[in-house]
């Protein structure tokens, strides 16, 4: 026995990505966003996006290219204060945004990649975070129905895979591309270095190659991947 | 093994296509690998914890930590990957699983599998057959045709508590290759020296027979 | 800043743990099950326990001790076969033993460390297994609500250990040890070996320390550790 | 920083007792870490998947993969670890999380908190604030008395949407230290230079001043 290679071309990943589609984006700040395949959708222009991400990246960077060139229907998100862009998109009404708690929208995904259909929480039942949610009484407790989240795509960044799509992350780059790497119906995964099998020895894996659909190589890295000089 | 068993071994092996990930039920379903070709791109799934496993191991040169779920020392090959039982279990109710093998004390002509439990005789727990036999993209049963006492495994309705229902879409006896199908079991193939008729009076339930010349395996 | 020194002997590390004690026990077969805790835990003999484990280990081997010790009131497992001691003491009434889907067990722990109250899943929801058990519907299907677990008290094996209690498992003995380390009001890990901090990178660390309150070093491992001749 | 808002700080830092796990909130709780001693033992916990956060760093020697949850570059000290933010949220809701400091816009002598969301003018999410308020096992908030109008910010009721309900025990500000009890906000100290009949009216809900000494800061 032997794995597959499921290693591919940038433009073929991204070119099964249809108009409408559900992407999740890993990445928290800079550290673990797909940069390079975010670029790859802004060139081939799919739209009516839903994003699901942590954070909107900042005005210029990541997603936002999405949000200008007007492929983003609706951001599923934690917080998008970095981005003045995206709020101004949002207060216009001109994209749909969707608020979480940080780590509900971790366990979200988290249950979607798991197969399960909800998780039932405490978090956030006294917030306005709470409005239209389903709520269930347990043990005389009041808790929300907090729903799995799935996507027909996710985008992932890795610091190292191997062509069967086994991945490892840098750093704080892990962030929300654990979770989103076992929550899609295609996974795509960029990686800084991609070895031959054997590269990641079965200890360093982080995300199993069982989860992972396309694995695609990066060259030189773009100035978006760098350090932020503020 | 007796020759009949072998025959279901290697025939239920050509239902792994390359590139699959597949878990393979501890007992018969395990022996399938020894039926596919070396460089054959499979990965198999073991639900303690590893995906790509690798060949079995003598004690002797066996790592204690490295098991599959049988307990069997396996090994790995380039490219697997350990994880813990969250994970394995998320692959497997996510969907990521695209086949697995499991045995059976019954099935039923609508795919009802029971496989975990015989109250009063037999109950150590269902491990993880359940997520097996209702999350696998595709589940497949191999088991002998009838039980030790000659009583049929193939059946109108369990009469077990149920692993899951409906999950069941093919089944590799010693005597033949059953389909389920809209309709209930449905022959595919025999097994050499088999005969339709053999196969319907040690069948518990309507099996339809094809009027065309039936494969034999 | 520096991090504390959870590290302590085995016997004070058990001694916190009182009659009729939750305990969560690690292991999957021989790998991963803290044999030395549970020797420890056989010697100062604590009374009334109810054990979460995912197997009964084999007779005469690990939490078999503490059953036949008769130490065990109630197990939580999936799989018990493997112990004909444990299966007769069940059939005798003499333990009482609730059973798990392996994975939904898995989950159930991993929600008592996730800090959530439950999970609503379809898996067994047409077996035995949902005797009793309280259903949701959600968008017209009908769901199990799978309660958060959590204990007393976890016991850990872990392959490599720092003082501040990361932890780093080998091959197959990850299973239920990173779940339970995380969902334990006091976490126990045992090492094979023990090193000082920085003996574990950021990047290998697999339980971070701060879910763990005390570390205790393995001298010679136990015959109970090694392969099982057959 | 004003000379007050540093003393401030300076208190604050001594919420933190050996052997703790705390998040800072980004902002001046973060600045507390300044006060503390080199060797002294503390976890700090950063939400994007840090225990164990070192020092910031210039862009020069910074890792573009390491930031903390305010975006600025930090680094590791022996004994650091990375997870991933559902582990990270794993540990504040499960209760590993034994203080926190964060920032407020409004605080309630009930101890509600409101710190994410001005309906109409800034809207960007919670981020972590909820989990964080709702479930370290001590929440301390660090905030000037009064707005920039000169409106007080410690209220009889939050006007503004709630972060989590009665979840903050303390309040550094850089007039005074009050604590949150059954019976509402109780004046624990005074900053260098105030009275209390000024934290009293800089407080927009009753508060309990102590007949005996009051300590400063």
């Amino acid at each position: 026995m032997r794995l597959s290679d499921k290693s591919t071309t940038i433009e073929a990943a991204i070119a099964g990505i249809a108009d409408g589609a559900t992407v999740m984006v890993g990445g928290f700040g800079v550290p673990g966003t797909p940069f390079a395949l975010i670029q790859e959708l802004r060139r081939q222009g799919q739209k009516d996006l839903t994003l699901i991400k942590n954070d909107a990246n900042e005005a210029g960077m990541g997603i936002d290219h999405l949000i200008a060139g007007g492929q983003v229907r609706k951001l599923i998100v934690t917080h998008i204060g970095l981005n003045p862009h995206a709020v101004a998109r949002m207060n216009n009404a001109e994209i749909e945004v969707e608020f979480c708690a940080q780590g509900i929208l971790a366990e979200r995904i988290r249950a979607g990649g798991a197969g399960l259909q909800a998780i039932l929480t405490d978090i956030g039942v006294d917030t306005d975070l709470a409005q239209g949610k389903q709520v269930v009484e347990m043990n005389g407790r009041r808790l929300l129905v907090e729903t799995a989240l799935r996507a027909d795509v996710a985008l992932i960044h890795a610091a190292r895979a191997d062509p069967f799509g086994n991945l490892a992350y840098a750093a704080t780059a892990r962030n929300f591309n654990v979770a989103m790497a076992m929550a899609a119906a295609r996974v795509i995964a960029e990686a800084e270095t991609l070895g031959p099998l054997g590269t990641l020895s079965a200890e360093a894996v982080e995300t199993p190659g069982a989860f992972v659909d396309h694995v695609v190589a990066l060259g030189a890295l773009s100035e978006e991947y760098g350090i932020v000089r503020r | 093994m007796s020759d009949a068993r072998s025959r279901m071994v290697a025939r239920a092996a050509r239902e792994i296509r390359p590139g699959m990930v597949v878990n393979l039920g501890i007992g018969l379903p395990t022996k399938v690998v020894n039926h596919l070709p070396a460089d054959f791109p499979v990965c198999l799934h073991s639900e303690n914890g590893l995906t790509g496993i690798g060949p079995t191991l003598p004690d002797e040169t066996a790592d204690r930590n490295l098991i599959d779920a049988g307990g069997a020392y396996v090994s790995t090959i380039p490219g697997s990957a350990f994880f813990d039982s969250v994970v394995s279990f998320s692959l497997v109710r996510s969907g990521r699983l695209d086949l697995t093998l499991l045995g059976a004390f019954e099935v039923a002509g609508n795919g009802d599998l029971a496989n975990w439990k015989i109250p009063g005789k037999f109950s150590p727990g269902a491990g993880g057959a359940i997520e097996l036999a209702q999350k696998a993209r595709r589940v497949v049963v191999m088991t002998t045709h009838v039980d030790r006492k000659g009583n049929p495994k193939l059946l109108a309705a369990c009469s077990l508590p149920l692993t899951a229902r409906g999950c069941v879409v093919r089944i590799y006896t010693d005597m033949a290759v059953v389909d389920i199908t809209e309709a209930g079991f449905a022959l595919c193939e025999l097994a050499e020296g088999v005969s339709a008729a053999d196969v319907r009076a040690a069948t518990g339930a309507p099996i339809a027979i094809p009027d065309t010349a039936i494969p034999t395996f």
